[in-house]
This record gives C-alpha cells, structure tokens and sequence, in this order.
C-alpha cells in the first residue's frame, strides 16, 4: 500500500523538483535523478515481492464519479519490475550520454515523469485507471521525443501524439462498450467477460487490439516508431524500445486475460486471425529492417518485428505461449536496451548514424561491439542467452495450438535476424580506424557500464533461467 | 435649415403635438393608443424640433446628461413599480393583488400602477428616441 | 423581510443585474466604482443562484413564480427546477471571474470611461437575460429575452473599437434577428394551435392535438432549430461566428463563447422537450436531425478550427465544433445523453472561458496574434499558460478534467441510444481538439522565446484565471451533486418524474 | 456567388413550399372557435376590467397581465440605446482625455 | 392541390405573410448592400407580424377597449396585438442599432456594400 504509493509518486515527486529547483543547484541534478529512479526500483521491487507472496496490495479511489483502482497481479509486477529496473540503467546512461548537452532539465523532468506513468500502467487495477496512465504515458514521453526540437523531431512528435491519441480513443470506446455490458471494470476477480459470450465481442475485442496495436506497433499502426528515433538515444532505448511499445503489448495481454478471459477469446473468431497478424507482423517487420542503413532505424523495425513475438505468444492462447511471452518481455527487453545503448556509444563517440560508415569500428570500442554482437546472438535466439528460452517456450506454445507453421516463422524470422545483424558485426572489424579523427562526445564509460552490466545480466538468466522462472510460473497460475 | 415659414409653423405645431403625445401617454389605460405611441409622439416632437432649428438647438433643449438621466431612472422606475408588490409580500409586478386601489374604470386615475408604469415607459420611450435620433446624426467626432 | 427576498429570489436574480446596469451610466466617469457594483452584483448574483440551487436540489421540486400573482395561463411564470437551477449557477459562476478579468483592463480594447461603463451595461444586461432565460417558464418571454441577449452580445461585440468589430456585429446582428424572427415564428406557430403561450400548457395542448396539424407542427420544429441553430452556431449556420467571437473585447468573447451561446441551446433544449415533448420529437425523427447536425458539426468545425493561424478565430471555430458535441447529446433522448449534454455544456462553458481568457491576457501582454508567434510564451506568462493548457486538456477529454465526464456520458447514452455513429464521431472529434489545440502548448512550453519582457497580466486577472482553471479540474475530480444535478435536471426534461 | 443564390432560391423554394402547406393547415382565417380565442383570451376580454380596472385590455395585458414581457421591452429599447452610444460615441482611449 | 389552393385563399393573411417571409429572406441572403439585408429583415418581421395578428383577429369583432352600453359586442382576441406591440418596439431597436452599426462602417470604408467591404477590410491596417 504504502510502497505501492512510493513506487508510483516517485517519479513524478523528483520529475517536480527538478522542473522547480534552481539554477544553482544544477550540479546536483544527476544525484536527485539517481535518488528517485532507485527508489522507484527498490519500491517496486518491493511492490514486487508482496504480490509474489500472494499479499494484495489494493489503492482504489473515487474519481469524477468514476472508480480508478491501482491493483499489481503478477503481470503487473513483472512489467513494473523490468521497466523500473531498466529505469535505472538508463539513468546511468544518460549521464554519459546527456552530458553537457541541452535541455537537460526538461529532459530529466519528463523522464522520470514517465517513469511513473509506465509503473502506474503497469500496477493498473482496471481498465480506467489503465486508460488514464496510458494517455499520460503518451502525453509526458512527447517532450522527450521531440528534445532536438529539429522540424523533423516535432514532425515525428506531432505523428506520435496523433497516432497514441487515435489509439487511445478506440480504447475509450472500448472501455465504455465493455462497462456498459458488464458493468464493472476491476480486473481482480477473474476476467470481466467471464461467463459472457457473443459474436459482438469479436469487434470489441478488435476494437482493444488496434487501440492498444498503435503502441505495440503491429503493423499497419506501427509507423510513429521509427519515426520517434530522432529521439535521443536513451529515449529511444528506453521508451521506443521498452518501456512505451511494452505498455501496448500489456494492454493487449491485459484485455485477452483480465479483460475477455482465455477460454472466452478462444471461442471467438477473431482469435484464429490474430497470430498470423502477429506472424505477419515479426516477418514484415524484421524484412523491412534488412532494407535500413541508419543504424537506429534497423533496431527500430526489429524491435517492431520482435513485440509481435510476445503478442504472437498471447495469441496462441496457450500457457506456453503466455511463458514463452513473459520470458521474451524479460529478456528481450535487456537485449535490446544494450542494442541501443552501443548504437549510441556509437553515435556519440565517432558520429556514424549508417552502418556502411561502420567499417572498422569495431577495432576503436571494442567493449561495446562485444556488446552488440552478444545481444545480436541474443535477438537470433541462441543459446545460452535469456531470449533462447522466450523462443523455446513460444514455439512450444504454439506447436501445443496446432499451429506448427508459427514455430517455423519464429524460426526464420531468428534467421532474418541473424541476415540482418550478423553483417553490422563483421563490417565493424573490417577496415582501419585511429581514434584521432573524431571528437568524443559523452562520458564513454557511463555509457558502457550499465551496457555491460546488462549483456552479463542477460547471459546470467541464459544460463540459470531459473531465476525468473517463479514469475512466469506466477503468470500463468493467475490465469490459469 | 434656413426656411423661415417651416420654423414659424413648426413653432406653432410643435409644442401641440408634444402635449398631444403626453395626452395620449395619460390616457392610454382607458383609450386606443398608449404609453409607447405617446413616447413615440412625444420624442418625434423634439425630433422634429431638431430637424428644423438644428442638432445643436436642440441639444441645448435636452441635455446629454438629462437624457442619460431619463433613460436609465425611467427604466428603474418600472423596477420600482415592481418592487412595490414585493414590498406589499406579493409578486414582483402585481397590481391589484398589492391592494392598490384601482380607482373607478374610465377615469384618468384609474387602473392603479398601471398609469404610472405607462407615464414612466411613454416619457423613457421619448427619450430613448432623441438619443437615437441625436447619436445617428452627430458627426464623426 | 428576509423570508420576502427568499421567496422572490427567482426574480431577483434575474432583475438585480438590470437595476444595477440602468443606474450605472448615471456615475459613467467613475470607473471604479462602476466595477466596484459590477463584482458586487455578480456575486450577489451568484449567492442568489447558489442559494436557489441549494433549494431545489433539497426539496426536489421545481420553485414556480407566477409574475404579478397571475396564474399559470394568464399570465407570465417562471419555473425553477433542475435545469434552471443548473444552468444559473454555470452563468452566475463563468461571470464572476469574467467580471473580474474585465477589471482595470478594458481601457485598451474599449477605449474611455464612459465605454467601458457602457460595455459593463452590457455586460450585465446580458447576464440578467441569460438568467431570464433559465428561470422562465413562457415562450413569448422567451423571445424577449433572446432579443435583449442578442442586442447585448451585439453591442459588446462592436464596443471594441476596431472597424473589424463594426463589420462582425452587423453580421451578427443580421443573421441573430433572422434567427430570432424565425424564433417568433416558431412560437406564432406553436401559440396559432395551441393558443397557449406557457410551456406547460402548450405541451400538453400540443400533444393532445398535434394530428390535425402535422405539418404545422413540422415547420415550428424547423423555425426552432433553424433560428436557435443560427444563435447558438450550428454548424452551416456559424458563419457570423468566428468574426464576432474574434473580434470583440477578450472579456466579451470569454462570456460570447462561454454563456451566451449556451443560453440560446438552453433555450432550444426546454422548447424541444418541455413544449414539445420527446415523444413528439421521436414522432417527427427531430432527434435523428440534431444527431446529424451535431456530427457534423462536429468534424466540420475541427477541422475548420485546425487551418485557422489566429489565435482567438481558431478558439471561436472550437466553439463551432463544441456546439455540435452539445446538439449532439440533445438527439439522444435518454438520460445518459442528456446528463452528458448538460454537463459537457457546463464545462464548455468554463473551459471556454479559460482559454479566451488566457488568450486575451497573452494578446495583451504580447500583441501576438497568431499562434505561431507565441514561442516561450509559458514560460514569460506562466499562470496563463498554465490555465490554457488546463483548458485545452479538459476540452481534449483526458481524464481527471471535467470534459471527459461529459463525453463519457455521451458516449454512454449514444450506445444506450443504439447509435454507434456518434461515439465515432465524440473520439475523432477529441482527437481533432487535441491537434489544434496542443500545438498552441507545444510553441508556448517547448520553443525558445524570444528576449522580451512579457508579463502575467494583473492580480485581479490571474485571480480569474486561476478560478476557471481550478473549476475545470474541481469538475473533472469531484463532480458530485453537479452531475447529480445534471442527472435530475435530462430526468426533468424527458419528464420521468 | 452564382451558385450561392441558386442554392439560396432551392432553400427559399422548399421553405415557401412547407409553409405554404403550413398556412393552409393553420386554423382557418377569422373564425372565432379557433383554438386561439381560448380561455386564456375569454379570461382577458371578460375579466379585464375587475382585474385590472382598465376598459383597454391592450394595455391591461401589456402592463399587467404580461408586465413582464414589456419589462423587458423597454430594456430592449435601453439595451439598444446603449449599444449605439457605444457603437457611434467617444472613439477616443483613456488616456487622451 | 385544389384544396391546398381553397385552404390558402381561406387563410389569405397568412399566405401574404409567407410571401412577405420568403421575399425578405430573399433579400437578406442575396443582396449585398446593407440597407437592404435591413429592410429584408423588417420585412420578415412584419411578416410575422402579419400572422399573429391575423390569428388574432375574428371576423365582425372590434377593437378590445370595453365600452359601455353594448354588450353584444365581439373583441377580437387581445393578446396577439399586445404580443405585437412588444415585438414592433424590439424590430425598431434591432432597426436603431443596425443603422448605427451602418453609419459607423459607412464611416469607416466609406460605402455600405458588404462586399466592397470584404475586400477592403484586407487593406484596412488595425488600429
């Protein structure tokens, strides 16, 4: 109770005296940021273990006649535990990467501000409250995207808001269909629709998919992701690879299992259509990704392609399909975070954005290419990485559906990943490079800490996949 | 206007038609016309006055300030006619139910406030149209 | 004596505002105190409609005041119930703060003392008709009352002294007297067959007699809505409103957009269901119609509002598109709708204050007119900006601000309605309100300003501007008995009671 | 603006048209058992005199069955003295005064 | 239509009153010079004028002043043309204030046609 308001006021409570404090003072900027994201991580590591342990911890209010309610399940926590924990890593990169860069306060601000919108998403108890902080997410990230304040950055912005704005009216829409036919919204207590069934839920249900779609960037909705990469780097790690994209794919996996119920959305018909969506999705996404020659942008399309892996597992509607899901949002999410993190050790210290300019780079940062080409392992889906078993459970799952042929895309899709990928890494030891020529921009060793500290956490969970195990094995007891 | 006959007659004419208008205001309870057919007659008199000796003449005749005056207290004076079934504990506006006495039908002092709200609406009536007819003729200042 | 003001006080709101106007111009020179009396009476006025409410939210039974002690068809009543209790405190609250900006700030809009003393005649004169129209009960009053508000809206408009405000006022006052004719024709219609001109009588004549005429009924409903659509900027029918909103004095525009076009819908809404009746209505499909018109009006002003580069027009056409959403929840006729309709009225009616307001202050202190010139200004003015970006989420419908509790209703009522349509519509519309408005906030907050030394406005300014923005997110949080009165008041009007 | 007034005379067509059918429909001309000439005009032209004790029921209407309405009449005529003042009077700022 | 026609020469006043209506209309929305969309709504509203009035009229009544003696007499009904007296003072203010906004603009631009105006308004600089 107590902590699950200190996880969430956390954010914003430092996103407030950073906006306030004075000029002065700026030198201590960095600590105050440091401060609060860790208490939002310890917070809701603690939020974490008393929802583990079975304990409920409830924050419900009354609110313009409307109920909002704050209510982590196992899902919820998870979520919370992956984005308050990347939170802090991030944190520690943009020291390096921020430095003496402008903008610093409005940047700090909304950061942690969003910090706090991703958490409250994440604990969200019903769909109001799930609503409200995904509208807020959208509107406290927009500065973030539009920090460069370049006309192309405020385009890329004016597409973000636009896009999450439409989504989040279609999932209005659906909020208020699903509380004028059931006429309650809590998710405790088994899945609204429990009981329910009906031929006007296929459209509902298609109605919550496109609406929470936009942010989870299935296909046809996914063009502001990309677009947001004019971001700064830790931004787009973060939020355009993390934090933002996951809130969608929670919001899906939150209306198939809390909201319309597995054995409800087994019966429709729209659930034979949705993971060959899903398919479609990883395989477009990762063949567009092969075409991309700014850096940025090639992870942009595969983290597009690599969302659908963990919808694909919600949509087998299978539970190794939903462990395959949780697994791939742990690991992936660390991966791809060290991804970003080395395009923009990259970027800053030699000022190549194009991968053909890439030649030899790999012989100035060592550290971080060993990095990257650990995570590219990682996004193909070898052993003995964490995403290895994301895929494991995902094909399980959905060779336990019926549908073998959904094994086969996630295969070929790992191989597309390693067509894509596996190039940059050789292009970057090829050639000659001196130092000399470029100026360094950034600290290069806050940037490369947490990049590391997050390829060994990833190899770790690899190899003792034990350890995150309880959780998903939590998931699926919850709703199962 | 220069034309001597047109002053002398409306000399003569005006201040009749002036009290004719102030006639048919007193007598509009108890014959045709009333107190917005009065005030019409009333203020085209001084229009009419103005018209032939000029906007400045008959300025001098009836005063920005009087006019104002009239205006806003002959509004409030219906106001205050009001009030007065409220200060007797009836409705706002009510006559006969305040107890006024309504006098005997016919004669000039009949109908209680009635006669008196007509005079005050007749005479704001005039006044509202002198304003009118002075501020849509004065130049550009 | 007290017991005397208690019972009278259904009159007395409306009239004490009209006392105080006729005595004003006598003292014209003497500016202070003339808006010493101004503030005085608003809130008087906003005590008396306070204490009125309080009554009939108690007791639950509408407050009936027969003028002059004549009876019901004879002579003039005029009824408090929900509704009107609802709609006097929306304009007593939007008209203090309003009153309050106008403060010490008008010398440059207006021009000299005696203006300004003229403009707050106006002003009051307004609002007393504003008020007249909640409490009556009459049509012919009705019409009267329209013509004493339309005169003053006129006024205020052309009291700023540009020849802009000239050219929109004759506009205005052109297609208002059309619409107001149309209005007397309407009620010539309704009174020639029912021979009744209380509304009570004339429903129930009306609905015991509609069959022998039914085309006469037909064309009354049309002259309603066409002459009130032309009053209160339904959307083929706006075009007189983007100059006048835009032209007038800042303060006039605040209480144009936020009061003053809502009186005439309250109007079109007690003549559609009192004298009418819903069942009348659904006979003759007038629900269908408002439906369709508020949809399109709906589209059709957003994106009309989203090419305007001026600031204040692009507000005015918001205010085209936000009518719509009110004609809307009006064709649904259920409960929900109405409570949505009547609510979103009444947070449209701060909101829009709040940004006008806001944008004169920023006009002001800047002299910008369009809205791409306004880089940095949230951090020069910030209490402004903060009310406008309070204003514009509200308006957007995010949640927390009062504006969503209306489209929440409305959409509620549009799936009770079975209409899929409108709910389409509600969110495509909100989408389209945050794409013209957000961008206003994005120049202000997130583009360099440039080295000039603009200002907040004046102490008795800001205070304004913090009372709207406050009331826009108090509505949003704790609406309580406001949507419980709202509630009782759409119960009122589809006479569930 | 060609196309305006086209469009203008198809509007003014249709509305002459329905109040055309209109008209006919109303109560016919001059008759004295239309629904008009109710209780409501019987009460004024009969009982005028003792309510009121005035002979032209006009005026007892105008200012004391419906004082109300004329109320606001004169209010009318207030309101646009007012707005001409303001619209043709005292063009200049405070300050040049 | 025959009926309509007989139905329409019954109620004669109220047809004259539709065409008053329509022709006013008419000339509010089409012409452009001031003056006349001004007449045009006077015209409208004379029109409906002209209804209620003639709604309140009865054939062979008189005027509603009571008058003693006799007592047969049939008054037209009263209240239409008190309604109508308030109705002709509110068109003459609403007349009023359109001239003054005319002569100001007249002032102004120096002409009273709406479009001339229109396009003068582009040149004419705040002031």
């Amino acid at each position: 109770m107590l902590y699950l308001v200190l996880a969430l006021s956390s954010g914003v409570v430092g996103g407030l005296i950073i906006a306030l404090m004075p000029n002065v003072i700026n030198h201590l900027r960095k600590y105050i940021v440091l401060l609060f994201s860790t208490s939002g991580m310890l917070f809701s590591w603690k939020v974490a273990s008393l929802v583990f342990a079975g304990e409920s911890v409830r924050l419900s209010c009354e609110v313009g006649g409307m109920g909002f309610c704050i209510d982590p399940d196992p899902l919820g926590a998870i979520f919370g535990l992956i984005a308050s924990t990347l939170w802090l890593f991030t944190a520690v990169y943009s020291f390096g990467y921020m430095d003496e860069k402008h903008k610093q306060r409005t940047y700090y601000t909304f950061f942690l501000m969003s910090l706090s919108m991703t958490l409250g998403v994440a604990f969200s108890g019903n769909l109001l409250a799930l609503y409200l902080f995904y509208e807020l997410l959208t509107f406290s990230t927009y500065p973030l995207v539009i920090h460069e304040r370049s006309s192309e950055a405020v385009k890329a912005g004016a597409k973000y808001i636009l896009y999450s704005l439409s989504g989040a009216g279609a999932i209005l829409i659906a909020v208020v269909i699903t509380y004028s036919w059931s006429g309650k919204l809590d998710f405790t207590g088994g899945p609204i629709f429990a009981g329910f069934t009906g031929a006007g839920f296929n459209w509902l249900l298609a109605l919550f998919i496109v609406g929470f779609g936009v942010k989870a960037a299935i296909m046809p909705l996914h063009r502001w992701l990309p677009a947001a990469m004019v971001a700064p780097t830790p931004v787009s790690a973060l939020l355009h690879a993390v934090a933002v994209v996951y809130s969608g794919v929670f919001g899906i996996l939150r209306v198939i299992y809390s909201v319309f119920g597995h054995e409800l959305v087994r019966q429709l018909r729209i659930s034979r259509v949705l993971p060959w969506i899903a398919a479609f999705t990883i395989l477009a996404g990762i063949i567009i990704a092969t075409r991309q020659d700014i850096l940025k942008r090639r992870l942009a399309y595969q983290t597009v392609s690599h969302l659908s892996y963990i919808l694909l597992g919600a949509f087998t509607l299978q539970e190794w399909g939903l462990a395959g899901a949780i697994m791939h949002m742990i690991s992936y999410s660390t991966l791809k975070i060290t991804l970003f993190f080395c395009a923009g050790i990259i970027a800053e210290q030699t000022g190549e954005t194009k991968i053909d300019g890439m030649s030899g780079i790999g012989w100035l940062l060592p550290k971080t290419m060993a990095a990257f080409s650990v995570a590219t392992m990682g996004m193909i889906g070898m052993m003995p990485l964490n995403t290895f078993w994301g895929k494991y459970y995902l094909m399980k799952g959905s060779v336990a559906g019926g549908k073998w042929p959904l094994a086969l895309v996630l295969i070929g899709s790992g191989i597309i990943n390693a067509i894509c990928f596996v190039p940059v890494i050789i292009n970057s030891f090829k050639g000659e490079r001196s130092m000399q020529n470029y100026e360094q921009g950034g600290k290069v060793n806050l940037m490369l800490a947490p990049t590391v500290f997050l390829v060994v956490t990833a190899l770790i969970i690899g190899i003792f996949p034990g350890l995150v195990w309880p959780g998903v094995q939590a998931v699926i007891n919850c709703f199962y | 206007m220069k034309d001597f006959i047109l002053k002398r007659i409306s000399a003569i004419i005006l201040p009749f038609i002036c009290i004719y208008g102030f006639y048919v205001i007193l007598h509009g309870h108890i014959s045709p016309g009333g107190s917005f057919a009065g005030g019409i007659i009333v203020g085209l008199s001084f229009i009419a006055f103005s018209t032939v000796y000029g906007t400045e003449k008959g300025r001098s005749k009836l005063p920005e300030k009087v006019l104002i005056w009239i205006e806003s207290y002959g509004t409030l004076w219906y106001g205050i006619m009001g009030m007065v079934g409220i200060v007797k504990g009836v409705p706002f506006l009510a006559n006969k139910l305040a107890g006024i006495n309504l006098g005997e039908p016919g004669t000039l002092s009949s109908g209680g406030l009635i006669s008196l709200i007509g005079i005050g609406v007749g005479i704001r009536v005039a006044s509202t149209m002198v304003t009118l007819f002075f501020t849509l003729m004065e130049e550009e200042s | 004596m007290i017991s005397s003001i208690t019972t009278n006080l259904p009159v007395f709101v409306v009239i004490a505002p009209l006392f105080v106007a006729f005595i004003l111009t006598t003292f014209a020179r003497r500016i202070r105190l003339v808006e010493g009396f101004v503030i005085f009476i608003e809130v008087l006025g906003l005590t008396g409609a306070g204490i009125l409410a309080v009554n009939v939210f108690i007791k639950n039974i509408p407050i009936i005041y027969q003028m002059g002690g004549w009876s019901a068809p004879w002579g003039i009543e005029l009824k408090i119930g929900n509704l009107s209790a609802f709609f006097l405190l929306v304009v007593a609250f939007v008209s203090v703060p309003v009153s309050l900006f106008a403060v010490n700030n008008l010398s440059d809009e207006v021009g000299g003392k005696e203006r300004v003393t003229r403009f707050y005649v106006l002003y009051l004169l307004l609002g007393g008709a504003m008020a007249g129209m909640a409490v009556t009960n009459d049509l012919f009053n009705v019409f009267v009352l329209v013509e004493v508000a339309t005169l003053s809206c006129c006024g205020l408009v052309s009291s700023r002294n540009r020849p802009q405000a000239a050219e929109a006022a004759f506009t205005y006052l052109i297609m208002a007297t059309l619409g107001s004719t149309l209005v007397l024709g309407g009620i010539g219609f309704i009174y020639i067959i029912t021979g009744h001109l209380n509304m009570g009588f004339a429903y129930e004549e009306l609905n015991r007699i509609w069959q022998n005429s039914p085309h006469v009924v037909w064309m009354a409903f049309s002259f309603m809505l066409v002459g009130f659509g032309v009053k209160s900027a339904l959307f083929p029918l706006h075009i007189w409103l983007p100059d006048a909103h835009s032209a007038a004095p800042s303060p006039a525009s605040a209480i144009l957009s936020g009061v003053a076009v809502k009186g005439y819908l309250i109007c079109l809404l007690k003549i559609l269901y009192r004298v009418f009746g819903h069942t009348l209505m659904q006979e003759f499909a007038v629900h269908r119609i408002l439906v369709l018109a508020g949809t399109v009006a709906i589209i059709a002003g957003s994106i009309l509002a989203l090419t305007q580069v001026e600031l204040k027009r692009r507000l005015a056409f918001s205010t085209v598109a936000q009518v719509g959403y009110i004609i809307l929840g009006m064709g649904l006729v259920n409960i929900k709708g109405l409570t949505g309709t009547l609510f979103y009225l009444a947070s449209h009616a701060v909101i829009k204050s709040t940004l006008f307001l806001a944008a004169g202050a920023i006009i002001a202190a800047t002299g910008k007119k369009n809205i791409n010139e306004l880089a940095g200004i949230g951090r020069k003015m910030p209490i402004t900006m903060a009310a406008f970006t309070i204003g514009s989420l509200g308006l957007t419908g995010i949640p927390l601000f009062s504006g969503f509790i209306g489209k929440w209703n409305l959409i509620l009522g549009s799936l009770e309605s079975g209409n899929i349509i409108p709910i389409a519509v509600i969110i495509v519309g909100s989408v389209l309100c945050a794409a013209y408005l957000f961008p206003i906030v994005r120049v202000a907050y997130f583009e360099p300003a440039p080295e000039e030394d603009w200002k907040d406005p004046g102490f008795t300014q800001k205070i304004a501007l913090i009372m709207l923005a406050s009331a826009v997110v108090i509505l949003g949080i704790i609406p309580g008995p406001f949507l419980e009165l709202a509630e009782r008041a759409a119960a009122e009007l589809l006479m569930l009671r | 603006m060609k196309i305006r007034n086209l469009l203008i005379l198809l509007v003014a067509l249709l509305a002459s048209y329905g109040m055309l059918i209109a008209a006919a429909e109303l109560p016919p001309y001059g008759i004295p058992d239309n629904p008009i000439h109710n209780q409501v005009s019987e009460r004024y032209v009969n009982g005028a005199l003792e309510d009121t004790g005035v002979p032209n029921i006009v005026t007892a209407i105008v200012l004391d069955y419906r004082a109300y309405d004329t109320m606001f009449e004169t209010i009318v005529l207030f309101t646009a003295a007012i707005a001409v003042v303001i619209t043709l009077k005292s063009w200049k700022k405070a300050g040049e005064r | 239509m025959s009926i309509l026609l007989e139905k329409l020469i019954i109620n004669y006043p109220y047809s004259i009153a539709v065409v008053l209506f329509i022709i006013g209309a008419l000339t509010v929305l089409t012409r452009s010079s001031l003056f006349k969309k001004l007449l045009g709504i006077n015209i409208m509203e004379t029109a409906v004028f002209l209804i209620f009035i003639a709604a309140g009229n009865i054939r062979g009544g008189t005027e509603p002043i009571l008058s003693e003696g006799n007592p047969g007499t049939v008054y037209i009904n009263p209240l239409p043309s008190a309604l109508m007296l308030t109705g002709i003072v509110v068109s003459v203010s609403v007349t009023a204030f359109a001239l003054a906004l005319i002569i100001r603009l007249h002032r102004t631009y120096g002409t009273t046609d709406a479009n001339c105006i229109a396009q003068m308004r582009k040149e004419v600089i705040d002031r």
